[in-house]
């Protein structure tokens, strides 16, 4: 293929292909486009996103995952979304969801104890929708339970607009002594990169990349990733052994954009350059080449920065867990990235070009549908009684075990408010009287009609689910489920709700800790409704908390508020 | 009408992990064996009722492809074992 | 001391859970890797709950390769001490041959977890001696918890009061509603239902605890 | 030394309850699918390295006898599919 031709292939704009050769001082070649490609992408370089974000009140910066502390303790979480994934793959998309979250929490040093699920399919009575919904949940439950961390709350709800896009959202959280928290930044040149976990494949490689490479019959679909919990357990408890070796410096999962991007933002977030050497890179499939290792997702693998001499004790950790071993870089002076194969340079240039993605942001105004929407009153004409039943019988508020005893929910043993008895459950910090509780909400409808008080109210909602079962909310993340951000209407309404959750936050008092963004929400001419998912946490003493359920005949009840 | 007894062997496409199939092979080449390439798949028998072979055929075909495997995922082929009449 | 040697394969996930409630009934806890040979001290093996070798294959059959499950077989045959395999545990030592019967996937083909209540069937051996209800709540997790054994075997179980637990409504299609079974001298106890999940009152009403505590004290008395 | 690649058919037992097959021939039929004794199994293949045909089915026995299946609740069936030199 033409090289000029091949950027466009892979996605890029020709303003942006003009851009990386300013960078350069010349043009890319094969491996490099392909690298901006990946790096440059909306997901690894939210480029419609980064100027909005920046208005999110935020605790900390750049690492894999945010937390808030609760004594001694930090309580580390974050939301991330498996929407495509799990439209194609409803089993195996929601499963690699779970185990991509749970890496990014495992990454800060903590120990995963908690997984919450945020659901939208379309209507349960259509075969399709009906099919995602049951392989999405058995996918969570699949995974999750395996791992080992319960799954204790989540919502589910059903409407049209998702019908050919589900979302689907999962949150971790997990917990580590504060003054064990792990960083993902280098701290100084000539330190080895390590690989751990499973062997490295073609999954995953992005939709883009591969219309314009790989698909010759219609057999090959290599892009579908298959989860192991078997080896995501193992990572977990190798990766909490490794970082307690002294001279362990530095972890981050491998996720999107696998090894190039976990490699080149550690380097460039200490200010150091790095060199890889990708036939060290353990492979599962012949025959791979360079971009394709740099750029694979396969799942399960994690990557260490040690001094040199540490490595050893890795590779012990590593065979005790059943997962492989590499040394497969180090950091270097400068700021650049090179990229070896078999001793052959495939590339040299400086990190920042990579890391720094153009900006996408434009000023949007309010769309027509807005006014329309005001001008259409709801009306209902049925009888208050059959109105009552119709509600109870819809999927949206009808009793949700059948999901969630699905789920292990008590692995652990930390559980003390379970799902269906409260808004909110609540994990218990073992051997103190606190209490950890989480909720996870959104809510596309009020969204639509209002992206600002809609994206406010959410938060709002976490916070009133938290503070009804006795938790004082301290953090929050956010994942935002958006449509084709090229699209005037859809921007609009994501720097709406961008500024309604800002607004909630200062209002609360409490940080966004992290989260992700969703764009590209649609299939066809439909976009979903904008769907801004909010995750909570908050600290409770155990002494006093509450659920929901009614202890005592005669008891009485009220109802308080406007 | 008679009765065709089929067999689909589903077997993971090239590329898509194994997780059961490396895990095994782990196991088992600690036990010393000299194991490789074990992989997992699925068999599923059946019974069709049919006017004739083409036509079973034509369903088994339909059946798997549609309900018993996962495209995205799986291979698969599809073997007529035996026909016997049907018994009133 | 009363010495607990809990076995930890690579994917058990109960491990932790079962070191605190056993701490909580009175027990001295370590952990067992399973490449470890060492058992002969222990009082109790426990072989815990999770997806051991992620329960690929069948749940419970890669288990039973691992070093540790010789020493078990030994332990068992010697009459060292006693063995409580919960969950994944049950699963190990159902396809090791330690326990009759196999494990299969639920009837609902759907993981499911819940607080069920048991009935407990055999109150004349160590594990259950002690125990003061006649049935217990206690939380099942599990997708392959289907006890399956032959017509006659599970007459020769129940004439030899072989089965300790009975679901008092089935949760998952088991032959007649067995969640727990003894070896032939009770020495070693497989069950579905999760005690050590319901052993403080933070999480539950403890009546798993009663099990763990019965097991402490028939040690103890049998030492004295 | 030789490479042999064999494939062992798992299936239940007569008599054992088969949910999965039980679920998916339910769904079938509401499908109005003519279709009966839907039973699920597995297919394992895999790769031995052995010095002759022998050896190898010997092994390959031993290995799905004891560790593939669970005699109380499967057979099996075992079938060499191909052989090749040992690549050096
Ligand atoms: N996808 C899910 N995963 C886990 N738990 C869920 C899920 N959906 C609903 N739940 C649980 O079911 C219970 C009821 O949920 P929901 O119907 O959303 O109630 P509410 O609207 O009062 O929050 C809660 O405990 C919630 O955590």
């Amino acid at each position: 293929m033409e090289k000029n031709k091949l950027y466009l292939e892979l996605g890029l704009k020709d303003f942006e292909y003009d851009r990386i050769k300013e960078l350069l001082n010349r043009e890319p070649n094969e491996v490099e486009t392909y690298m901006f490609s990946a790096q440059w992408s909306e997901h690894c370089g939210y480029k419609h996103s980064k100027e909005l974000l920046k208005k999110l009140p935020k605790n900390i910066e750049n690492e894999n995952a945010g937390y808030v502390l609760i004594d001694d303790y930090a309580v580390v979480f974050k939301v991330e979304s498996h929407n495509h994934p799990s439209a194609v793959e409803p089993y195996q998309g929601a499963a690699t969801g779970i185990g991509g979250i749970v890496r990014d929490v495992l990454a800060m040093g903590a120990r995963p104890i908690a997984l919450l699920d945020s659901l939208r399919f379309g209507d349960i009575k259509d075969p399709k929708a009906k099919n995602i919904f049951e392989g999405v949940v058995s996918g969570i439950s699949g995974y999750g339970n395996s791992i080992g961390v319960p799954t204790v709350a989540g919502e589910t709800y059903f409407d049209d607009n998702y019908q050919t896009n589900p979302l689907v959202n999962v949150m971790c959280v997990g917990l580590v002594e504060k003054d064990k928290i792990a960083s993902s930044k280098a701290p100084a040149a000539e330190k080895l990169y390590v690989y751990i976990g499973s062997k490295t494949g073609r999954d995953g490689i992005h939709g883009a990349s591969f219309a314009s490479k790989e698909l010759s019959g219609k057999d090959e679909r290599p892009s579908v990733q298959v989860g192991d919990p078997f080896s995501e357990k193992n990572l977990i408890e190798a990766t909490l052994e490794i970082l307690d070796i002294p001279g362990v410096l530095a972890c981050q999962d491998m996720g999107a954009a696998g090894i190039l991007s976990s490699s080149s933002e550690m380097s460039f977030k200490g200010g150091f350059g790095c060199e890889l050497h990708l036939d060290k890179v353990p492979l599962r499939e012949e025959g791979m080449s360079a971009w394709e290792i740099l750029l694979s997702e396969s799942q399960e693998r994690m990557l260490f920065l040690v001094e040199p001499g540490v490595e050893e004790k890795l590779a012990e950790i590593a065979k005790k867990y059943f997962l492989d071993y590499a040394v497969i870089g180090k950091t270097i002076e400068g700021k650049n990235m090179k990229i070896y194969m078999n001793g052959k340079l495939m590339s040299d240039m400086p990190i920042n070009a990579l890391v720094d993605a153009p900006s996408f942001y434009r000023k949007t105004s309010t769309p027509s549908y807005i006014q329309e929407l005001k001008k259409e009153i709801p009306k209902s004409d049925i009888p208050l009684k059959n109105a009552l039943f119709k509600i109870l019988k819809d999927p949206n508020i009808a009793n949700k075990s059948w999901i969630f005893e699905q789920y292990d929910y008590k692995v652990g043993t930390n559980t003390v408010i379970i799902p269906g008895k409260a808004d909110a459950s609540i994990l218990w910090i073992k051997e103190t009287n606190k209490g950890i509780g989480v909720t996870i909400d959104g809510n596309g409808l009020y969204t639509y009609i209002n992206p600002f008080e809609g994206s406010r109210n959410v938060v709002y909602e976490a916070a009133r689910n938290l503070v009804a079962t006795g938790v004082k909310p301290l953090g929050v993340t956010d994942n935002m489920n958006f449509g084709n951000p090229e699209n005037d209407m859809v921007m609009w309404q994501f720097e709406q709700s961008i500024e309604g959750i800002t607004q909630a936050c200062k209002e609360l008092s409490v940080p966004v800790t992290g989260g992700n963004v969703s764009f590209y929400n649609e299939s066809g001419e439909k976009a979903i409704l904008p769907t801004p998912v909010i995750g909570m946490v908050g600290e409770a003493d155990l002494n006093h908390i509450m659920d929901m359920q009614f202890k005592m005949a005669s008891d009485k009840v009220y109802l308080i508020g406007k | 009408m008679k009765i065709y007894r089929f067999e689909a062997l589903i077997t993971l496409k090239n590329g898509i992990l194994d997780p059961q199939g490396a895990a095994t092979q782990k196991v088992l080449k600690r036990l010393n064996y000299k194991i490789d390439n074990v992989r997992f798949g699925k068999l599923i028998t059946f019974d069709l009722e049919a006017e004739n072979e083409e036509d079973a055929k034509k369903i088994a075909e339909e059946i798997t492809y549609n309900s018993l495997i996962n495209p995205v995922l799986e291979n698969y082929e599809l073997k007529l074992l035996e026909t016997r009449e049907l018994e009133k | 001391m009363i010495n607990a040697g809990i076995i930890v394969f690579p994917g058990s996930n109960c491990d932790r859970d079962a070191e605190f409630a056993l701490r909580k009934a009175g027990f001295n806890t370590e952990y067992v890797w399973h490449d470890f040979k060492e058992i002969g001290k222990y009082d109790l093996i426990f072989i815990p709950g999770g997806f051991s070798y992620g329960d690929y294959l069948r749940a419970g059959a890669l288990a039973k390769f691992s070093p540790v499950m010789n020493e078990i077989e030994k332990y068992v045959s010697k009459k060292q001490g006693f063995v409580l395999g919960i969950c994944n545990g049950f699963q190990i030592l159902t396809e090791s041959g330690i326990l009759p019967g196999a494990l299969t996937k639920n009837t609902s083909l759907k993981f499911i977890c819940k607080d069920v209540d048991v009935k407990v069937i055999n109150k004349t051996c160590s594990f259950t001696k002690f125990v003061s209800k006649e049935v217990l709540r206690i939380p099942i997790a599990h997708a392959e918890g289907n006890y399956y054994i032959s017509e006659s075997e599970y007459i020769k179980l129940k004439q030899e009061h072989r089965i300790a637990f009975e679901y008092v409504e089935n949760p998952n299609g088991s032959v007649g509603n067995i969640a727990g079974v003894y070896n032939e001298n009770f020495a070693v106890l497989g069950m579905m239902p999760h005690p050590e999940r319901n052993s403080v009152r933070t999480l539950g009403n403890g009546d798993g605890l009663e099990i763990l505590l019965s097991i402490r004290r028939s040690i103890e008395d049998g030492k004295k």
